[in-house]
């Protein structure tokens, strides 16, 4: 048990030690490598949240890619339109985002898989459209121009300055879901996933609590979306389209559903090879591709089950995978 | 790296040549460090895509021999070659507009091999950002560290309005940024250059003219529902309005759309007697289709970026008749025969499109402020020398091209076509129509 | 005719079968009894080619059978009623009882067949058109061996056929199997029930913890009193 | 008007339904949404267009080429990809078609480029009245021949003995395999047949919305989506879907508003799946796996 221990604390040091000196180590390769880390960090946010949605609680959303670009328009309106510090909006950006996801997640209640992925993919649709419609406020493609958030009167211009406040909050929201997992709601949302009657009959409430993670999964997901319109500092209803939320999905399955490390490695290789791939032109999406029926193929449960696994003893639930949206055939058809 | 953006950015002479020097091996260092620092899939496609494989010359830079008395040099220029950088959508949702950079690259390719400006090779890099704000911004990143001395002909409004800062602030010129919109041009900034007509000045010149020569009394605007289409539909408004002739349908479209029969009754429920089309290619297309199968035959002006011989094929028999503008001269003329051997020469599959004259005529303009700049390749300089165009004719624009230190516009006169379905041309009807939008009430 | 040699396999890294050989002649009925767990279905997994086989041979009339597909091996004639019965509940009780005859290009023989079937199991005639899935436990039961009928099986592998079924319907579907015999059908059933099985059976194997720990004639092992503490357990008093 | 606005939306909706049907296809027997369907139907129809225009091929020979080829495609795509990944998760085949999106949409574009392409119709283009209302015959016949494929591949599903294989299959697939029928022949039918309905709803509807490598992809949205609206495994259910989607967009795009179209028609659809969760024509029951 100690060395067990020792062993995750050992692991965790590791991690934390390079998740620190990771803008230091990239600085010297450029600009282009510092953005592509600090993007990667903001998509694991995305990516952990989604994650916790889909892989936890086995709802799929295609709807994600609103939820960003809503916690992006929450917080630059609030920032550029009232003038309130970027310290209230980033929280407040979470709120309505959260409380917009509590909304789309009631139909969930009702609905799974590709049903579910039709009614929030919808979202994904609706977002760009209404922001375009309400130029006024959102000053349709010219677009917002959020600034960067200063703490006192220290500005956070530098990527590497803007990757430990990105950091924070990813940091934040692990511990946020570590513990919430580990709760009896946490319990409630993966009990769903495995069977929702078996849920309902022990005494869950499924509805509620469909619509709950809904909730919490988009909000983690707004304040993503609103450290990317700080950081970026440009804002328009082209940033994130369908194309996004099914890029989301792909990062938490190539990284390993119902994982966090999962989500966190998904998010960080899919981001990275989608913004470094920009160089090879025409062969771009090519590349892109590839690498996700390869990574999907040589590694069907993800990413993340190349890691040793710190106790082999308890079958912990990132190796069962979800169920109401994944499935397990039963046995090869040759043998 | 960083050492060498701060460098680039006070260019004198021994620091420039300590850059030179020392550059190589700092980028060396710095790929051995990454290698230790990075692992798997994501390291290796960095080094492929880092060192730029899809770079369209293959010149490198050598080390500055002989040290230069009288030139001087931002980043990415020497006495050997000129780096410029561009990004666009060459696949994803709109690769049709990749046709632009292809243009640049074809350009540039027939500048290396007639001499080169002053006898420097040119380097574009192009890459790719599918139309998305996010990766435009990497791209823009990646082209600094690069080391570009200008960026030319980047696509799409919302791409450069989130890329620019970026690029501006790392002092490095942003030329013939391929958009009609105003947005990027007004106001001026200093290190910006438009060179597209604006979809404003577009919508001025067409809606007057309809009224003055076609007696236009009602109109209808079809658009697409972003910066293009709106711009463009607020200037038929507001100069509609000094005519007091009405606009009597306003029918948007979304790019993501797949039926426009809808949108056609919609028109035709109006029934103006002029439809102006704000909006690309085939969604066009499909809606004069749209409206030619209702029976609606109004008298139709079709934006620029939609006038394009294209038409005929898409539209067909919808198309004849319409009018639309120009700044480019005809496909099928003289003036363009060197543009069209070139592109075909680098790209042999890819029909030379309007799209790609105007990716060719982006290269030229900003070739043209290059050869001006002489030996003294500094930013400083090259923002001078791009000031001083005035009415040049040296680009294959059938407009001069113009800037000055409060006007960065580049065109602002166009000319009427129509569409003439026998000879399946488009015919010029006006002269060039001038439209000063500096200092004009529209700003 | 059916032989198993030293036959090993199991699932994932755990091995679930170790070196079990078993034999079934022409038209007998052979029974393989054991607690829950000790491998009896993993046994006729691996015999129709659903599980990989790791070690062993399987021969089927001397033929070669080992590593064959289930479709090969349904066509040698040896046919695999699975446990919880496993019919097409979305398909009608004719649908259930033609895929059943899916390999069989013979339109007639496969009418013959499924008169016979009909004729074992006349509820089922009465409900042709109904959905499988609306079928009681016991006529889904007689389904599914009705559609293994239908592929005129020379070795019919029955999995737990009285698994949850009224005892009432047990005695009517095990004694179908009399008929089936007759008829020239060997027969390979694996029960719980090791009292019910042993009745019919003209041979029996024990199997535990994935061994055969016990084989002898039918009547011989009915009176074995190890089987009899051992197997003739709770489930057999609650009858 | 009205009347007008209806049928616009029939002969819209039935291109969704065209394209809906390949997917339902998939989705029957084995349970994956192929995102890559839309693309694999663009490819093939590239193929009709290489022959006819490039190397002057009689237009019947060059569709007979591109089914042809849209049979082999997709049974070498579930052949190469899809078998491989059989005991994996559902969300994984999917990033894996998305994945398959991504390469054949890139590939379309280095081979043919990005420029649009008119491509020849199979009949006339002429329009016709029918009450106060205008359409195209070209329109007519791609209603009829969804119906048609519609009816074809119902009576296939209950008639014939594969249709009853690939029924069975999907509800139960261990016990299909005891009955003999392979898995592999029968999913790689499934995808060569479904790419080859894809290559049908390609070459029918480029000559509408133009050739080129990002033609099919917002059909493939809408025909996802009216796929769902019909309860995704019921191949009436897909065309009609696809009708009902094509009408209410056209409703409202005519009387409610052009900008918003798609935020009212998902605001409709996720109202209609909140009062029938199992789409139109789905069934209630949850699979037991």
């Amino acid at each position: 048990m100690t060395s067990e221990r020792n062993l995750r604390m050992a692991r965790l040091l590791v991690v934390a030690l390079a998740a620190l000196a990771a803008p230091f180590v990239v600085m010297p390769l450029g600009s282009q490598m510092s953005y592509i880390l600090d993007m990667s960090v903001i998509f694991c946010i995305v990516a952990v949240a989604l994650n916790l949605l889909t892989g936890f609680s086995g709802q799929v959303s295609l709807g994600h890619a609103a939820f960003l670009m809503v916690g992006e328009y929450v917080s630059s309106l609030l920032t550029l339109n009232l003038n309130w510090s970027f310290w209230i909006a980033l929280p407040l950006s979470a709120v309505v985002t959260g409380i917009l996801g509590f909304l789309i997640g009631l139909p969930a209640v009702r609905l799974s898989g590709n049903f579910l992925a039709v009614a929030t993919m919808g979202f994904s649709f609706a977002v760009p459209e209404l922001a375009l419609k309400w130029s006024g406020l959102t000053n349709g493609s010219s677009g917002l121009m959020p600034l960067r958030p200063a703490l006192g009167s220290y500005v956070l211009g530098s990527d590497q300055a803007y990757y430990f406040l990105i950091l924070a909050c990813l940091v934040v929201q692990i511990i946020v879901i570590k513990n919430l997992l580990k709760s009896r709601t946490g319990r409630a949302f993966q009990a769903i996933r495995d069977s929702e009657i078996a849920a309902q009959s022990s005494g869950v409430r499924v509805g509620y609590n469909k619509a709950l993670v809904f909730s919490i999964s988009a909000g983690f997901t707004g304040i993503a979306g609103s450290l990317y319109a700080h950081y970026i500092n440009f804002v328009s209803p082209n940033d994130f389209t369908v194309q996004d939320s099914f890029l989301f999905l792909a990062m938490i399955v190539v990284g390993g559903l119902a994982s966090i490390p999962g989500s966190i490695l998904g998010a960080i290789v899919i981001n990275t090879i989608n913004q470094l791939s920009s160089s090879f032109g025409q062969y771009s999406i090519i590349l892109v591709g590839a690498v996700m029926v390869l990574a999907v193929l040589l590694f069907p449960k993800g990413l993340v089950s190349l890691r040793v696994p710190p106790h082999a003893r308890k079958p912990r639930h990132s190796s069962r995978g979800s169920a109401r949206v994944t499935r397990e055939v039963e046995s090869p058809d040759v043998p | 790296m960083q050492n060498i953006r701060v460098l680039a950015y006070n260019a004198t002479n021994e620091r420039v040549e300590f850059k030179e020097k020392w550059g190589g091996q700092l980028v060396k260092k710095t790929l051995k460090r990454s290698v230790t620092a990075l692992t798997g899939l994501a390291m290796a496609v960095w080094s492929v895509g880092g060192s730029a494989a899809f770079a369209t010359t293959t010149t490198k830079p050598h080390a500055a021999h002989h040290s230069m008395k009288r030139a001087s040099y931002s980043q990415g220029a020497s006495q050997t070659q000129i780096v410029l950088g561009t990004s666009g959508p060459l696949t994803g949702p709109i690769a049709a507009y990749g046709a632009i950079a292809e243009g640049e690259n074809a350009y540039f390719n027939y500048v290396n091999a007639t001499g080169g400006i002053h006898h420097r090779k040119i380097k574009l890099i192009m890459l790719d950002d599918q139309y998305q704000p996010d990766k435009a911004v990497a791209n823009a990143r990646a082209l600094v560290s690069d080391g570009i001395f200008a960026a030319v002909g980047t696509l799409g409004t919302a791409t450069n309005q989130a890329s620019d800062p970026f690029l501006l602030r790392a002092n490095i010129p942003v030329t013939s940024v391929a958009t009609g919109s105003s947005a990027l041009t007004v106001p001026v900034v200093p290190l910006r250059f438009g060179l597209e007509p604006t979809y404003t000045l577009e919508g001025h010149v067409m809606t007057r003219w309809a009224i003055m020569h076609n007696h236009i009394k009602t109109i209808g605007v079809f658009y697409q529902n972003d910066d293009f289409g709106k711009e463009g539909l607020n200037a038929i408004i507001q100069e509609a309005a000094r005519y007091h002739v009405k606009v009597v349908a306003k029918v948007a479209y979304n790019a993501t759309d797949t039926d426009f029969s809808t949108y056609a009754l919609n028109m035709k429920r109006a029934h103006p007697q002029a439809v102006f089309e704000i909006g690309v290619p085939e969604p066009t297309a499909m809606f004069e289709i749209g409206m030619m199968q209702l029976g609606f035959h109004p008298q139709q002006y079709v934006t620029y970026v939609s006038g394009d011989p294209i038409m005929f094929k898409l539209a067909g028999k919808a198309f004849n008749g319409a009018y639309t503008d120009g700044w480019l001269p005809l496909l099928n003329s003289q003036k363009t025969a060197t543009f069209r051997a070139w592109f075909k020469k680098t790209y042999p599959n890819t029909p030379p499109t309007l799209l790609a004259l105007s990716g060719w005529v982006d290269a030229q303009v900003v070739a043209h402020g290059l050869a001006m700049c002489g030996n003294t390749l500094t930013t400083t300089n090259f923002i001078k020398q791009m000031n001083s165009i005035k009415n040049w004719m040296g680009a294959d624009t059938s407009s001069p091209v113009t800037y000055t230190p409060a006007n960065h516009f580049g065109i602002d006169a166009m000319y009427m076509l129509q569409a003439n379905g026998k000879t399946q041309q488009l015919v010029p009807k006006s002269g060039l129509i001038f439209y000063h939008q500096v200092g004009s009430s529209l700003n | 005719m059916l032989e198993l040699d030293r036959v090993i396999s199991g699932y994932g890294s755990s091995r679930a079968l170790h070196e079990v050989s078993l034999t079934v002649p022409r038209g007998s009925l052979v029974t393989v009894l054991g607690a829950n767990g000790a491998g009896k279905s993993t046994l006729l997994r691996v015999a129709s080619g659903l599980l990989p086989i790791w070690g062993g041979d399987i021969k089927m009339d001397g033929r070669w059978m080992t590593r064959k597909s289930t479709r090969e091996i349904v066509r040698a004639g040896v046919v695999h009623c699975p446990e919880g019965r496993q019919i097409f509940s979305q398909l009608t009780v004719y649908e259930n009882l033609q895929m059943g005859g899916y390999l069989r290009d013979d339109r007639k023989a496969a009418k013959r067949s499924m008169d016979q079937v009909f004729s074992y199991f006349p509820r089922l005639k009465e409900r042709v058109k109904q959905r499988a899935g609306t079928l009681s436990g016991g006529e889904q039961q007689m389904l599914a061996i009705g559609r293994s009928l239908m592929a005129s099986p020379r070795l019919l592998m029955l999995d737990e056929p009285s698994l949850g079924i009224a005892p009432k319907l047990v005695q009517e579907i095990l004694g179908i199997l009399g008929f089936i015999q007759e008829e020239g059908t060997a027969v390979l059933l694996v029960e719980q029930n090791a009292r019910l099985a042993l009745q019919h059976a003209d041979y029996a194997y024990v199997l535990d913890l994935g061994r055969v720990v016990m084989e002898g004639a039918g009547s011989t092992l009915a009176k074995d009193s190890r089987i009899e503490e051992r197997y003739f357990g709770a489930r057999d008093t609650a009858m | 008007m009205l009347w007008q606005t209806i049928l616009s939306g029939l002969a819209v909706g039935s291109l969704y339904a065209l394209s809906a049907i390949g997917l339902v296809l998939i989705f029957k027997t084995s349970n994956i949404v192929n995102f890559a369907q839309g693309q694999m139907a663009m490819l093939s129809t590239f193929v009709a267009f290489q022959m006819l225009t490039r190397w002057g091929f009689p237009y019947w020979l060059a569709a007979l080429a591109s089914l042809v080829f849209a049979l082999v495609f997709g049974f070498f795509v579930y052949i190469v990809f899809l078998s491989r990944l059989k005991r994996a998760e559902v969300l994984s085949q999917i990033i894996l078609t998305l994945g398959l999106y991504l390469v054949f949409r890139g590939v379309a574009g280095v081979l043919w480029g990005n420029v649009p392409f008119t491509m020849p119709a199979a009949v006339s283009t002429n329009t016709v009245h029918i009450g106060s209302a205008v359409v195209t015959w070209y329109q007519l016949f791609i209603m009829i021949v969804t119906l048609l494929l519609m009816l074809v591949f119902y009576a296939m599903f209950r008639y014939t003995k594969t249709g009853l294989a690939m029924r069975a299959v999907s509800q139960n697939q261990q016990a299909a395999r005891l009955m003999g029928v392979s898995l592999t022949r029968i999913y790689g039918a499934t995808w060569a047949v479904s790419t080859a309905l894809g290559a049908i709803a390609g070459l029918l509807i480029a000559p509408i919305l133009f050739l080129s490598p990002s033609f099919m992809d917002s059909v493939a949205v809408k025909a996802f989506a009216a796929a769902v609206l019909g309860g995704f495994s019921s191949l009436p259910g897909a065309v009609l879907g696809g009708l009902v989607l094509g009408v209410m967009e056209s409703v409202f795009g005519f009387y409610i508003s052009t900008d918003l179209k798609s935020t009212f028609v998902f605001l409709l659809i996720i109202g209609i799946l909140y009062v029938r969760p199992q789409g139109l024509f789905g069934t209630r029951e949850v699979k037991k796996v």
